[in-house]
């Protein structure tokens, strides 16, 4: 058994009880705290089970903004539940029961915790992984590897065997290139056309394209779709969140008629603050452009500079916040974030490669189009998400429009 | 230059995805709509030229690999037959509620947030493109998702005229993301067994199993996929959120669920149950055979006669879209290709009835100012386009010789025959029987009641709304008659989805 | 016995996905009901990523090596099930906030988030219309 | 050319009932138009008469491509067909619609309607589907038709709109539309998975199936039974609840839909499922069937004691109605060529006979406000041209020469003979004793019994100015001088186009007695056309 298990069964169990806590008790302040340590407490799991960004993604979240939002719900709602008439829902205790049973009885055909030789862990990612980014896009492009072509053994080779691997993928490389000469690549739109042949070549070794955080070359790269529907999300949430919350204004009613902040009596607080909030910018920054060497990226980065702002607004009041970015700009801001990810996808398109393929946008070095690529969609992600918590936050602090309030 | 063509699937997620951003920054007045239709309308032209171009290539379907990575690295959209049509569907019901919506969302959303309405409203039709057009498992969970987000928020925009619009869409939201929530529990149970995520290849892995019909995760990621998109397609009994949310959502938004979001959910049973598991799995060594005929007969009877006892029309027609989704699922669940043939006509043939009666009801409620039987009464004289369309779509709804609603019932029928399941016949014709009871209490009120209060001084509704109406109706009422485009489709695309199977 | 060890991590995953299912079903506040779909959720997220994990493995960020290349130094985790994750993460954050959203539109609209109490005033206004 | 005619024959009412609808504001003009349209109609039909009647029609005309419409299911064409059942049926109804539109505008003015426009729009478009149904060229079209005439007729059911009226008119569609998506789809789908084809074809589609035994004789009883049951139109019992509901409609609409159209619409498709879907063979072959003479025999007898105690007018001939058809069905299920012809002359028969029957019901309606029997003491002095026509459409009913009923009655009774159904002798017999036992003591009352002593002094009667000139007094459609008064008991006849319609379908009856030969010329070709035994 890996140490990975006996730390694991330590945290989970302080999850378990925390969810329990988190169910059971009954004053939702608490509740919301509960689940800030839950959180954080998941982070430490991701930790342990070696997956940085979802830690990282899950403190950010979990630990900070889910926590604002329902402390910002909680201003106007009752703070607690209302006790139920019995302790024990008999039905709901049922359906949980069989359904969890369910689930237990389909977990016997599963392969063991971290067995390396489970499917998920030799089928497809280890050829994905075997790529380099550039390569992948620019040569390995449209073709499935050809009959008799054995993917890279699973991913626990030591490392003489992985360069034997590595080796092995070169020449499989090779082949492929005469069999792609020999052959051409079956009908599919979009991945025909003269740009991907010689346009993308470039020597075996150049590996500049490659990402080291592989996380990360598959979230902006072999995934890059998903996460750009994923900052949609954001997007949308947020869109949402005005639709249902904003006051009604009249024409020209400005934003300005909040009230104070709760925290702004507190000197020591806007002090210290005021020193900290530059230091939590840069580093949202660093976070979102590292993001492609160690964990982070646009998201993580994202909400951290978020919360530098919604300090602020806590300890200045929003209209403080909003003498710096007014709430139409958030808007707009936000969906720059996202229209700067589609839009690198349809530069890549108009540059004759698929959408995102990012290697369309450095046809002579297709590595550091990819680089470029994913450094800007990394950065749309990060200001979408950065706008929209946001945005978010203001919504959730706003009154009751004079219209409803009755 | 930007090569349409080539680019044309992901062209039709895209421009209604920056579209829909883009109308954040339309602020106010007649420019959201006028944006919006413009943007639907593109992507309409966009799906009629996907199906141009796929049946004009005579391949069985066209790949397009997302970032041009090989499809089981990246994301694949792949457009066979059936997603074209359900595509074109989509697109289409889109484009033409978005016509109709200026109106009724004039009426009822406050003018401020018109432009963030339309931008959710478009995203919500890009969700529904992105499911229908995907070939990768997760990322349909993902575009489930923001079609869902933005489905609640718009449903809650109804609070302004009856505040149950917020616990109707809450109530949608906490069962629509258990749903999703077992959705993707089922597509994580899938990738563990087979390692990857795109459909073409998780079919193959699995029919590569040799204990594929044994093998206990496969077994429960079946169940659970089943049990949330049965949730997401409102199956009865697992149809709870769906009459209230239809019920109170603005009109327009009503109109466009009730055209497509139930669709689209069965579209994406099709893809799992046929596309990954197989027929042979799914309805074979599964009993999902049995399950679903049996859920959907009981939706079809229960869910119809409960819409008789609704005193409010739109949540009577939402009761019948759960007895029609039953309809739909029977047809598919008989896995013969007259059923299946049969559930995709009723896919498109219930869209445009469906839709076209939800604008009906949107255009009284826009001068009436509600749906109840009340406002009904008499408005066959003061509104008698209106209620023309309402009768003509209530015909469909029964399946009446000469609306489209017809040819569904006559092959879902029949299907039932080939698989010699006659009792699947006789619960198909009694819910037209009740169907035929529960669109009379609506025909009656219009024709031969008194006008009262608000209804007695109502006008003929407005053009720009009576135009889309009819459009719908009037579709339902073509295919109804010449369906050689509709059923010859529908045939291939089942035959396809059979593989072969008789 | 290394049998069940060896999937027991996923069972915790479905206790907790359990715990968060009760409470949507039973609890009659909102609120409660918004956060224990946030467990539910979480429990899944914590299957994908055990099902991520390979013995002995490591962070999957690769290190560069002498001549530039990026080379994995021994077996690393899965990191599809990650990305997947990250991509959930962000969406049922994002559920969260229009749900609360909405919660706070019925706390004007009804002057209550207690379930019980909404229904209660429903079917008076149910009786109304009728 | 002959060919698109059937075509033409739809279109007519069709375009007719939208330049109604068009021009519904100025009433007069819209009654022009309805006479016209069915002027034109009946052309129309005649121009096809002679194209039936030729011979060797089945091989020629029969043989040759029908019009197709449109490709409703795959393989399963929307078309129309010429045929001589059909022709009876159609030439029955077109030229009757004529006389009833004279009579429509009379009563609808006399009686001061409301919604006057639906409702002749709606009566065009029943029309229209009747002619549709007429000519269909398989069970599909037909079964097409047959619904577009219940909904085109729900409209006029109802059409006082009070609650009673939309109650009852809710029975007549729930029954109509119940029985035949209930059973006649079905039975249409099953057909359609058995032989693969639903066109009509002589002797019956269903040898084949038979023969490679996919279709086993049980399953054809079973079918056998869905249409016959399917078909609620035919007023089989207990199907026929319907048709009592049915009479709170206007006259018109009773007098030329519930005694005409709508019911023969369901006698004609039993009649042609008989011949033309089962055929003769299958179903003797197979032994089922045979049932539906006893169910019919008993509806006959049923329907006709039940009319004996009906009081209301209307009910009471709508009850004999009701036993009149299952003439019909009876004399088609006994699966002879004889029986087919009587069927086919009875529709004939007995549509002129009722139609008069209601029109007189109406006029009297009209004038004199009453729809109860026993109100009707002396009224044939105040209306003897009413009440005269009501005595010729009686005798018919009952069977008695010179009328058309005997001559359908006739052929009945021999197509019984030589297929030794004694039963259906007997009932026959029976049945007549029951008509006259309860129309003649209607007749009797009406000239016999003195009337009600306060209202003393005799009729003005409209004989004088009847025969003005009916043409254009009626086609301009003014309401008649004297045409009404609110005076009960001191009336006269109805209005003149009223009396004139009434007239003309008596006169009908009686001509059809001596010159029956276009009915029994069509009725022959019919014959011609099944394959011999």
């Amino acid at each position: 058994m890996s140490e990975v298990l006996l730390v694991d069964s330590v945290l989970l169990f302080l999850v378990t009880v925390c969810a329990v806590a988190i169910i059971e008790v009954r004053s939702l302040y608490a509740v919301a705290m509960l689940s800030s340590v839950y959180s954080l407490l998941m982070a430490l799991v991701w930790t342990n089970m070696h997956s940085m960004d979802v830690a990282f993604t899950e403190a950010a979240v979990g630990g900070g903004i889910s926590t604002i939002l329902l402390i910002g719900t909680l201003v106007h709602t009752r703070r607690d539940e209302r006790p139920a008439k019995r302790r024990l829902h008999i039905p709901a205790l049922v359906v949980t029961l069989l359904t969890g049973a369910a689930l237990i009885y389909g977990t016997f055909d599963m392969p063991r915790f971290g067995d390396p030789n489970a499917t998920i862990h030799h089928y497809r990612v280890p050829e994905m992984m075997s790529q380099t980014v550039a390569a992948a896009s620019g040569r390995e492009g449209k073709q499935q590897p050809p009959e008799g072509y054995d993917p890279p053994p699973r991913m626990t080779p030591t490392a003489a065997q992985w360069a034997g691997a590595v080796h092995a993928i070169d020449q499989a490389e090779d082949a492929l290139e005469k069999a792609q000469q020999n052959a051409p690549g079956e009908a599919h739109h979009g991945g025909e056309g003269e740009h991907h042949e010689g346009a993308h070549k470039h020597p075996v070794d150049d590996f500049n394209g490659h990402v080291p955080n592989s996380v990360t070359s598959l979230l902006a790269a072999y995934r890059g779709f998903d996460t750009m529907f994923e900052t949609t999300v954001i997007f949308t949430a947020g869109m949402a969140l005005i639709m249902l919350l904003r006051r009604r204004r009249e024409e020209g009613e400005d934003d300005f008629s909040q009230k104070g902040a709760a925290l702004s009596g507190q000197v020591i607080l806007r002090v210290m603050t005021k020193m900290f909030i530059p230091f939590i910018l840069v580093f949202g920054f660093y976070v979102i452009t590292h993001g492609e060497i160690g964990p982070g990226g646009g998201f993580q980065g994202g909400v951290i500079l978020a919360t530098a702002f919604i300090l602020y607004a806590l300890l200045y009041g929003r209209n403080a916040l909003y003498r710096i970015i007014r709430p139409r700009t958030l808007e707009i801001l936000a969906a720059c974030g996202v229209l700067l990810y589609a839009g690198v996808g349809v530069a890549c398109m108009l540059l004759g490669g698929n959408f995102l393929d990012y290697a369309a946008l450095n046809t002579a070095s297709p590595g550091d189009g990819e680089a470029m690529g994913m450094t800007l969609v990394e950065y749309g992600v990060g200001i979408t998400v950065c706008t929209v918590m946001i945005i978010i936050f203001n919504q959730l602090a706003e009154e009751p429009s004079k219209a409803k309030a009755s | 230059m930007l090569d349409i063509q080539a680019n044309l699937p992901v062209l039709i997620v895209l421009t209604p995805l920056l579209g829909g951003i883009i109308a954040t920054f339309t602020g106010r007045g007649v420019l959201p709509w006028l944006w919006s239709s413009i943007v639907t309308g593109a992507t309409f032209a966009l799906t009629i030229q996907m199906m141009m171009t796929l049946l004009g290539s005579g391949e069985p379907f066209i790949s397009y690999e997302l970032g041009n990575w090989p499809k089981w690295w990246g994301i694949e959209y792949r457009v066979d037959l059936l997603n074209a049509f359900i595509l074109l569907v989509v697109a289409g019901i889109g484009f033409i509620t978005t016509v109709y919506a200026r109106l009724s969302v004039q009426d009822e959303i406050p003018n401020d947030r018109h432009n963030v309405f339309y931008a959710v409203w478009i995203l919500a039709i890009t969700g529904l493109l992105g499911i229908t057009i995907t070939g990768d498992a997760f990322n349909v969970y993902v575009l489930l998702e923001i079609s869902s987000l933005t489905v609640y928020a718009l449903i809650a925009m109804g609070k302004d005229r009856d505040r149950r619009a917020l616990t109707a869409s809450l109530r949608y939201l906490i069962l629509g993301s258990v749903g999703a929530s077992f959705i993707l529990l089922g597509i994580g149970y899938l990738m563990m067994v087979t390692g990857t995520l795109n459909m073409e290849d998780m079919h193959s892995q699995l029919l590569r199993m040799p204990d594929l019909d044994t093998n206990r995760t496969v077994l429960v990621a079946f169940a659970f996929l089943v049990v949330g998109l049965s949730l997401k397609m409102a199956l009865y009994p697992l149809h709870m959120w769906l009459p209230k949310a239809y019920t109170y959502a603005p009109s327009a938004v009503s109109a466009l669920l009730a055209a497509t979001a139930t669709k689209v959910g069965v579209y994406m049973a099709f893809r799992f149950l046929f596309g990954i598991f197989g027929v042979g799995f799914s309805f074979y060594a599964m009993p999902s055979h049995f399950v679903l005929l049996g859920m959907a007969s009981l939706g079809i009877i229960f869910s119809s006669l409960t819409a008789i006892r609704q005193t409010n029309a739109k949540s009577l027609l939402a009761y019948s879209s759960v007895g029609q989704i039953g309809y739909i699922v029977a047809g598919f669940s008989l896995a013969n290709a007259n059923g299946v043939a049969g559930s995709i006509v009723h896919i498109f043939n219930h869209a445009v009835t469906k839709g076209g009666m939800f604008m009906a009801l949107g255009a009284i409620a826009y001068r009436v100012g509600g749906t109840d039987m009340k406002h009904l009464r008499g408005l066959g004289k003061r509104m008698p386009l209106t209620a023309g369309a309402l009768a003509l779509g209530g015909l469909g709804l029964i399946g009446f010789p000469l609306t489209a609603g017809f040819i569904s019932k006559w092959y879902l029928v029949s299907g039932a025959l080939d698989a010699g399941m006659w009792q699947l016949a006789v619960v198909v014709l009694i819910g037209s029987l009740f169907a035929l009871v529960y669109v009379w209490k609506i025909i009656e009120a219009l024709f031969f009641g008194e006008p009262t209060g608000r209804t007695a001084e109502a006008t003929e509704a407005p053009l720009s709304m009576l135009i889309p109406i009819w459009v719908l109706i009037g579709l339902s009422i073509y295919f109804g008659v010449d369906t050689s485009f509709t059923a010859d489709v529908a045939t291939r695309a089942a035959s396809s989805l059979l593989g072969g199977l008789p | 016995m290394t049998e069940l060890l060896g999937i027991y991590n996923y069972w915790i995953y479905i206790i907790l996905m359990m715990i968060g299912f009760y409470g949507v079903i039973a609890k009659k506040n909102l609120v409660k009901q918004a956060i224990a779909l946030g467990l539910f959720q979480t429990g899944i997220f914590l299957f994908y990523i055990s099902m991520a994990v390979v013995d002995d493995g490591t962070a999957p960020i690769w290190t560069t090596v002498g001549d530039g290349a990026m080379k994995a130094l021994g077996p690393y985790d899965n990191p599809l099930p990650h990305v997947l994750i990250l991509t959930a993460i962000v969406v049922s954050v994002s559920v969260l906030a229009v749900a609360l959203a909405i919660i706070i539109n019925i706390q004007w609209a009804y002057g209550t988030v207690e379930y019980d109490e909404i229904t209660e005033l429903e079917r008076e206004e149910g009786d109304a219309d009728a | 050319m002959g060919i698109e005619l059937p075509l033409l024959a739809m279109l007519v009412p069709a375009t007719g009932a939208l330049l109604i609808a068009a021009f519904g504001r100025w009433p007069n003009l819209r009654e022009l138009l309805t006479v016209l349209t069915s002027v034109t109609l009946l052309g129309v039909v005649l121009q096809m008469l002679p194209v039936v009647l030729a011979d060797g029609f089945w091989e020629t005309t029969w043989t040759t491509e029908p019009v197709v419409l449109f490709e409703m299911l795959p393989g399963i064409p929307l078309e129309l067909k010429l045929e001589p059942l059909g022709m009876i049926y159609a030439l029955i109804a077109s030229s009757l619609w004529i006389l009833n539109s004279l009579y429509s505008v009379g009563y609808m003015r006399a009686n001061r309607e409301k919604n006057q426009t639906r409702f002749y729009v709606c009566f065009a478009l029943a029309i229209a589907s009747v002619m549709g149904i007429a000519f269909s060229g398989n069970i599909l079209t037909l079964f097409v038709f047959y619904e577009a005439l219940s909904v085109s007729t729900y409209p006029l059911v109802a059409h006082k709109g009070t609650p009673e009226a939309v109650r009852s008119a809710r029975v007549y569609l729930g029954i109509l539309v119940g029985t035949s998506i209930g059973l006649l789809l079905p039975a249409l789908i099953a057909t359609y998975f058995f032989t693969g084809d639903l066109a009509f074809a002589p002797g019956g589609i269903f040898q084949e199936a038979l023969t490679d035994g996919r279709l086993t004789g049980p399953m054809l009883g079973v079918l056998f039974f869905m249409y016959m049951f399917g078909i609620g139109k035919a007023a089989l019992m207990p199907m026929h609840k319907w048709l009592p509901a049915a009479m709170v409609a206007p006259t018109p609409v009773s007098a030329l839909l519930h005694a005409v159209a709508v019911v023969k619409a369901g006698v004609f498709t039993v009649v042609k499922v008989c011949i033309y879907v089962f055929g003769t063979t299958s179903l003797v072959s197979a032994g089922q069937g045979e049932w539906l003479i006893y169910v019919a025999g008993a509806t006959i007898l049923i329907a006709s004691c039940i009319a004996l105690f009906q009081d209301n007018l209307k009910r009471r001939l709508a009850y004999s109605t009701i036993s009149q058809l299952s003439y019909i069905t009876i004399a088609a299920s006994l699966l002879s060529p004889l029986g087919f012809m009587a069927a086919s002359i009875h529709i004939a028969a007995h549509a002129f006979g009722k139609i008069t029957l209601f029109f007189a019901a109406g006029s009297i309606y009209t004038a004199a406000h009453k729809t109860k029997i026993s109100e009707l003491d002396g009224i044939g002095r105040k209306m003897p041209w009413t009440m005269g026509a009501f005595a010729i459409g009686s005798l018919s009913m009952i069977g008695v020469p010179p009328t058309a009923g005997f001559i359908s009655k006739w052929y009945l009774l021999s197509g019984a003979w030589e297929t030794g159904y004694t039963f259906v002798i007997v009932v026959v017999l029976l049945s007549t004793l029951l008509n006259a036992g309860y129309f003649l003591p209607i007749v009797w009352r009406a000239f016999f019994r003195a009337p009600p002593s306060h209202d003393g002094h005799a009729p003005l009667s409209p004989q004088d100015d009847a025969f003005g000139d009916p043409a254009d007094e009626t086609a301009a459609g003014k309401p008649h001088a004297h045409g009404h008064d609110d005076h009960h008991d001191d009336h006269g006849e109805a209005p003149l186009p009223i009396v004139f319609a009434l007239s003309c379908t008596a006169a009908g009856t009686i001509i059809l007695f001596f010159f029956p030969d276009i009915v029994l010329g069509l009725a022959q070709q019919i014959f011609k056309g099944l394959p011999l035994p």
